[in-house]
């Protein structure tokens, strides 16, 4: 199981905050976006969207970043602080 | 180097003055603080929202990225979040060093990459609605200066 | 746009919030807190002596530099003459602005230009007698990186 | 006349903080120096000191800062506050 977290604008364009989703298929940051555009409706934010974010287990990764069973997921809008 | 993610208001002199508390060699101390602007647009508050746990990671590293380029001694960091209104403080960011060009360094090197990298996001609050703000890119033109980052980006 | 010279200490956060009081389009303030060092060398005081008149003239036109290069909302500066300790503070620099890249900037400017232009001078002492404190060549590079200045050198 | 002030380490080489005096033939700094440094003594600092600043009028000024009756003129080693 992979644990899903979403942000911001992104939470509210989905209605939900997070999920635990099983997703073995998917070994990198772009193939967990891909499985969740495969949802469609709002979730083709995920195909359509050049700026999300991503952290895996907490620090920022790239598309190509790994992922595996276990690990905690976040997609996000880039970051507006400070 | 201390961090902290508060909805407490922070008493900067109070920051300012541990920075250099029983340390004489501590000749400068940069700091920064973020407010929330109003006016104009009618922005009435502001809502920060932040990613638990990754935040005070990210400052943390964010705190150390700017330890090993410069000479500090001591660095603090706070950041808000909540709801804010116009006029109040968001981040606060304190540097020592025992010369004051590391400590301007430090201090405007964390704050341009909070910016990009700690997880926060703003919404307005405005007469006909709330608004997330887009992120700026004077924002990532200003974390880029620093050179590449270590790290991925 | 306000210069102090004084032999009194000063309110640091109290400096910092007066420079965004009731100006909710300030959102960012830099600020700088410079201190005696003491230490390794046995300084045990320090005294400031600086040339009355002429300073006050020199802080004014420093910030009106700076005020005509960034865009910049409110300035202080505090110079503190007299018999100084070790971790007491001698000068602050505060800047309040729109955005943080001009505040860092017009801050960081005033110092570099007053560790250089304005008549000050100090002397420490120490257990062998007291000296004066010789001007640091990296003074001159810090105000130099600036740029050519208007009016002379 | 022109009013003279000496600040910092060349105030105690010197012994004096300040005087009046004639000096109707310099019409620039330099010329101030040399009328000083030909005093002999302690007051040969105005003719070997690479480093003294000099003030006209409280205005930072060069060798060749013009100097007239009535002038305050300031000299001083380089400034070390902030």
């Amino acid at each position: 199981m992979i644990k899903l977290l979403y942000f911001a604008s992104l939470r509210e364009t989905l209605g939900v905050a997070g999920e635990e989703i099983d997703a073995s298929g998917c070994t990198h940051v772009q193939e967990l976006r891909a499985h969740l555009a495969a949802r469609g409706g709002v979730w083709n934010v995920f195909a359509t969207s050049k700026s999300l974010r991503a952290a895996v287990n907490q620090a920022m990764a790239g598309a190509d970043g790994a992922v595996k069973d276990g690990d905690e997921v976040a997609f996000f809008p880039p970051v507006t602080g400070g | 180097m201390s961090v902290s993610v508060q909805e407490a208001d922070f008493d900067t002199g109070a920051e300012i003055a541990a920075l250099s508390r029983n340390d004489d060699g501590a000749g400068a101390v940069a700091s920064f603080v973020g407010l929330v602007r109003g006016g104009s647009d009618g922005v009435g508050a502001m809502s920060l929202e932040h990613y638990p746990g990754m935040t005070e990671k990210a400052l943390a590293e964010i705190v150390a990225i700017a330890c090993r380029r410069w000479d500090v001694r001591r660095v603090r960091v706070i950041h808000r979040i909540g709801r804010l209104l116009p006029g109040e403080p968001i981040a606060f960011v304190g540097v020592a060093s025992s010369h004051r060009g590391d400590a301007f360094a430090a201090c405007e090197f964390i704050m341009d990459y909070l910016k990009t990298r700690a997880p926060f996001w703003k919404k307005e609050e405005t007469a006909t609605g709330s608004r997330w703000v887009d992120a700026r890119e004077t924002d990532d033109a200003a974390a880029s200066r620093w050179g590449a980052a270590e790290g991925r980006d």
